[in-house]
């Protein structure tokens, strides 16, 4: 079928190598599946996401687009209604806006308008989030507009397991998928992966750790730090419960809910602004569902109601590990 | 040192607009039985257009774009159309609908509140109406390049009105379908109006059709209410996308003779005269004189057609009135393929509210 | 400086009478103020929202355009610049998406990109919500999308009054406001409405009745049938504080939570779809903010997490007036 | 009845490879001070531009990218606009942006992460760089509108790589400023590449300048290597926007001779002797040995003009690296005129934190 290799070889690899593998993976699995994108072909990406896919697959299924993120989006619709699993890039969350109404008014709904004649199994990938010293525009993180359009699903893997198994999933999955790459840790961490071909399940949260006292709860690059302020408050005896939400939408409530019953206090963390992120729902959900069982009010670290400051002082603008651990200590205290 | 590049869109008409030939007729002409066809296919939507409104004005439909004034364009598209390949329409082809085999009470469906109306059983492939103006052109460029991925003699047909190719979406897909070379035709159906919006508020261009040259594409223009000229222009394009020589754009220059939708009233913006010389170039007519100085048509067999298709409407009609609205559980039941766990509470709340459980 | 009547005239008006009569004020107050959209001149737009702007101040301020949602915001951004005040009007909600890009990156961000260098004074007009049985698209209520933006001023009018004050606010008003009008409402009631010109407060929330049991916190058409629900809960002894937040944001969390405070109760209504609907900010605001006054979660009255259905059935996703008394039970019960 | 209706562009150059003339030189050239002036903005601006891709080699800038290639047709923009006229840049014109009255300080402020980098003094009304691809095209046409609306003998001067041209906010302003007869010049800088994508994969259009033909409006190539081509073309269109007659479309033929941005590899995709070949089009050569010809230039005045930009430059940056952050509570202070009640306590928080106040 194709050159490249199949076997389950194990290697340290990369968040961004390990959304590599699973593209080549998926690709040498699936004829269905064809990536498209700006850049993407004979440059590999502008974070080398893609590099080799064209190598192995031909330009037929790896194919560089003209600039048009609404074209992208709408073509790869069109594609998927076909029966392609189309896995396209957008070069920045922040360039993702012009294709906006096919996101939402047409992969979000192809199935439902049609009653199941047509679906659109694809994946939009782009990497998200700040901290990279990057130019206006390639810091945003509004993974909250995808998730509160119903028919998405809104994932975000936060290691390099699970960007390969998450993305595994997103591209078999029948129904779009908005697939955010925390780009702050596209190299920051490497983890041994197996090319195994194994996904990992969809709409739900992960736990990353164990813990009596709080439930952390979070999403993307912020989990880096959230493991930070873990360690250090469990050195001051403060035992924390992690999780990583991964898919943001549908909410898997019941692993919060379930935590918070246990621990009494949650904190949620995000990059994003406050007003109107995914945190709030989280906070919602925990204020309605474990009502009883709180201890204190769930508590939000994010960033600010504004706008992500240009990289000089992008640093006062991100969730800090001390940020993280004074809300637990907040919480702590009630 | 200037060197001068140059462009040309063409445009063709056939008939006057009493139906009498300009001078020769092309091939399609000779095919009797197709034309033959195609007339009854736009009386047919005619008739079923005039009785939609009907059943909005009554409280029995809602919102309507009625056909009038489309329904040779449509019909030259449904004949031009393979069965194998994947129309992409917008939402005032009534007459192409009804050629690739959607049925009447799916249109009334739709038209009347019900996502069943698009479950198209007899054309599955086909896109279903799309509402956001000119969004439907970057799937058109999308199943035209699966096509080509996979090697297929295929192509894709796609529909979008003279207001809609202001919109970027559209000048982005003609660019994709110049630059990959894909099987696509775009027919513009420039009916003079978007709403109350003339067409020479749309653009400064002279025609539509010369968009395509921003594209690199070929660009034509047709009488859109002449069936020979149209029903050649799709014949050619379709026929040059499953050769894989590439896209094509037709301009098919008709007349919106009804309201917008139902919910518009065009006299708030144009003259009662501009409306009666547009139904002087109306295009039924025309091929129906046509249709009679060849001895094709009679006065018999136009009442015969007249019964008939008012026949099939009214049939239609009556089933769609007979279909009982969805259980609203059915608003999660094709969201996704199967219900994500953090969906279910809600089902089972629509479900208890629907049998009163809220109450 | 124009013909049109500029005495402080008062009228028994709708909604949508309301925007028409504020519009016709800002036209004639300010010349800067011009209008532009699909159909708003010659037509007097689809809902006749702008009847009589083109007779009266001529085709150079009220400007019919090509059909291109973002080229509109865009364009209006491009005017903006220039210190005229645009007022932009989308046919519908659901057409908005387009110009999301011009919208978020744009309109959003030129005050600080600039250091205030460059502003946008202009409002982005759009008929929103379900309920007037109308086709797929034309019944979107994603006012949420643009709350999480900052940047942006949301604001929802209820009434005739308020759509008044609030939109002559809203054009005034020196940043961009998405300007969101309940088209259930736009003809369903009237109510005196005086032509003085005066402004209603941004930023603020309305509350329409006092009460002291519980809290009702909503906005836009659902504001008819919350304060049908009180009518009906106090029928049962039961006393409803009735808030319209009218900004959605920045949200005016004092006076919900001083409201809370006061009853330790709340239910939320809105026709957006829970997740992630500016519900979820208002309920893990009122969580964080009022955790100890709380006697019972506050609760959210929604549409469903789903495409609002072809209008056969729209009625069962739209919040009703018996939902609205439900959920005040159940928070009453605890 | 077949009709045809026929469209052309036309392409300008007046210099060879080497800056000898090809015949007449238009007007622009006997005016020497204006076009000595030319030659030393693009000289200052290819100063600047290495030194700011030092500062970002040696962590001191942020992501830069390099207008190498660039300069001359950015100083024919300059050059060509008046100083009440609007610039609506992309990300790509310091050329221009330094004869508007952009300081270089200025400039490397925005490329490091700066936000006062956009605060321009000299030159208020121009719009900031535009990150997000063409969607500048459709501030060009409001702020024309309104000029228009205003009544008023100014224009705007709109730039865009040819990248940015597929995407649909370059054709739906381009259709605007067409329907509309807005004084508006879109200058087209094609440098054949958008990051790795070749011009060819953009379009099957043979030109870009053709996509004006979709608007109607003229469109015009130049040899944007050629400084009498270009400030022609600019001056023409200007003059043609301040006197009522529309707007323009101009392409700019030439070459990125740079990688995309400092965080690019161009080697990756493209070739050394594609590289090659496209230096020897230099653009600041060629006027170079124009001016030598004539006797207006020197190897003194050559070394002298190097000693005296490198100058400005160093100066520049100095004041740039003495600058020193805004506090952060700056992320909330020109967020709107005035801030919201609602975003008051996170002010406080940040002012708060930064002082240490968390810790
Ligand atoms: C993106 C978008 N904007 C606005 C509308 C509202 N609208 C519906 S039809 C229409 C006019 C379309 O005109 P045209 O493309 O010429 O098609 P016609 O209706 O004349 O067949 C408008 C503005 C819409 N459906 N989608
Ligand atoms: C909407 C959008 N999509 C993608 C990008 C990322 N990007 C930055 S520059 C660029 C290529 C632009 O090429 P071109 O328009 O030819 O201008 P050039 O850089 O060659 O001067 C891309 C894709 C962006 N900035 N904006
Ligand atoms: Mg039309
Ligand atoms: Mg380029």
């Amino acid at each position: 079928m194709s050159k490249v290799q199949a076997s389950a070889e194990t290697r340290d690899i990369t968040l961004v190598e390990a959304v590599n593998m699973a593209l080549h993976r998926a690709m040498a699995d699936d004829d269905n599946v064809v990536v498209l994108g700006e850049d993407i072909a004979t440059n590999g990406g502008v974070f080398r996401a893609t590099v080799g896919l064209k190598e192995a697959f031909g330009f037929k299924r790896v194919m560089d687009t003209p600039l048009a993120e609404n074209l992208i989006a709408g073509a790869a619709i069109g594609m998927a209604t076909q029966g392609l699993r189309p896995v396209a890039e957008f070069q920045f969350m922040g360039f993702i806006y012009a294709g906006m109404e096919q996101v939402i008014s047409h992969a979000a709904r192809m199935r439902n308008r049609t009653r199941g004649r047509l679906h659109c199994p694809l994946v939009f990938r782009a990497p998200f989030g700040g901290g990279i010293h990057a130019p206006e525009h390639h810091s945003e993180s509004t993974e909250a507009l995808f998730a509160h359009i119903p028919g998405l699903r809104v994932v975000i893997p936060s290691s390099p397991q699970r960007a390969y198994g998450l993305l595994l999933a997103a591209i078999r999955n029948p129904d779009p998928v908005i697939f955010l790459e925390p780009k702050r840790i596209y190299r920051a961490v490497t983890q041994s992966v197996k090319d195994n071909g194994e996904a990992l399940p969809l709409d739900t949260c992960f736990t990353l750790r164990e813990g009596d006292d709080v439930t952390l709860i979070t999403w993307g690059a912020c989990v880096q730090e959230t493991l930070q302020a873990a360690d250090k408050l469990a050195e001051q005896g403060v035992s924390c419960e992690v999780i990583d939400v991964a898919t943001v939408s549908p909410l898997d409530r019941e692993t919060l809910l379930c935590s918070v019953a246990k621990t009494g206090r949650a904190v949620i963390i995000h990059e994003a602004c406050r007003n109107g992120g995914v945190g709030a729902e989280v906070a919602a959900s925990i204020a309605e569902g474990a009502f009883l069982d709180l201890q204190a009010p769930a508590v939000r670290v994010t960033g600010y109601d504004t706008i992500m400051p240009y990289y000089r002082n992008e640093q006062h603008y991100l969730p800090q590990v001390e940020d993280i651990i004074g809300a637990v200590e907040q919480v702590i205290a009630l | 040192m200037r060197q001068i590049h140059e462009f040309q869109v063409d445009s063709t008409r056939y008939l006057d607009d009493h139906g009498k030939p300009l001078g020769e007729l092309p091939l399609q002409a000779e095919n009797t039985d197709r034309v033959l066809a195609a007339y009854r296919n736009m009386v047919l939507t005619r008739t079923f257009d005039s009785k939609a409104i009907a059943l909005q004005r009554t409280g029995k439909c809602g919102t309507y774009p009625s056909v009038l004034g489309h329904e040779v364009v449509g019909t030259a598209i449904g004949q031009g159309m393979r069965k194998s390949d994947v129309f992409v329409p917008y939402y005032r082809d009534q007459a192409s609908h009804i050629l690739r085999g959607v049925s009447l009470t799916e249109l009334l469906l739709y038209w009347g509140g019900d996502e069943r109306g698009s479950a198209w059983k007899n054309c599955p492939e086909d896109l279903p109406i799309s509402v956001p103006i000119a969004t439907q052109c970057c799937h058109a460029v999308g199943v035209a390049a699966a096509m080509k991925i996979r090697d297929q003699s295929r192509a894709v047909v796609c529909c979008i009105g003279d207001g809609g190719t202001s919109k970027g979406d559209f000048l982005e897909s003609i660019n994709l379908a110049g630059a990959w070379h894909l099987p696509v035709v775009f027919m513009v159906i420039n009916n003079q109006w978007a709403i109350s919006t003339p067409r020479s508020l749309q653009s400064g261009a002279e025609t539509i059709a010369q968009k395509a040259i921003s594209a690199g594409l070929p660009g034509h223009i047709v009488d859109g209410n002449d069936y020979f000229a149209t029903v050649e222009a799709l014949d050619t394009a379709v026929e040059r996308a499953h050769s894989g020589k590439g896209a094509t754009v037709i301009e098919a220059v008709t007349y919106r003779l009804g309201d917008h939708t139902t919910a518009d009233d065009a006299t708030r913006y144009r003259t009662a005269e501009d409306l009666k010389r547009a139904w002087e170039k109306d295009g039924i007519k025309r091929l129906q004189n046509w249709l009679h100085d060849r001895g094709l048509w009679s006065p018999d067999k136009e009442k015969a057609l007249q019964a008939e298709c008012k026949q099939t409407v009214e049939k239609a009609v009556e089933s769609y009135l007979a279909t009982e609205a969805e259980p609203p559980t059915a608003m999660l039941d094709y969201l996704f393929e199967s219900l994500p766990a953090a969906l279910q509470q809600q089902r089972e709340q629509i479900a208890d509210r629907y049998r009163g459980g809220r109450a």
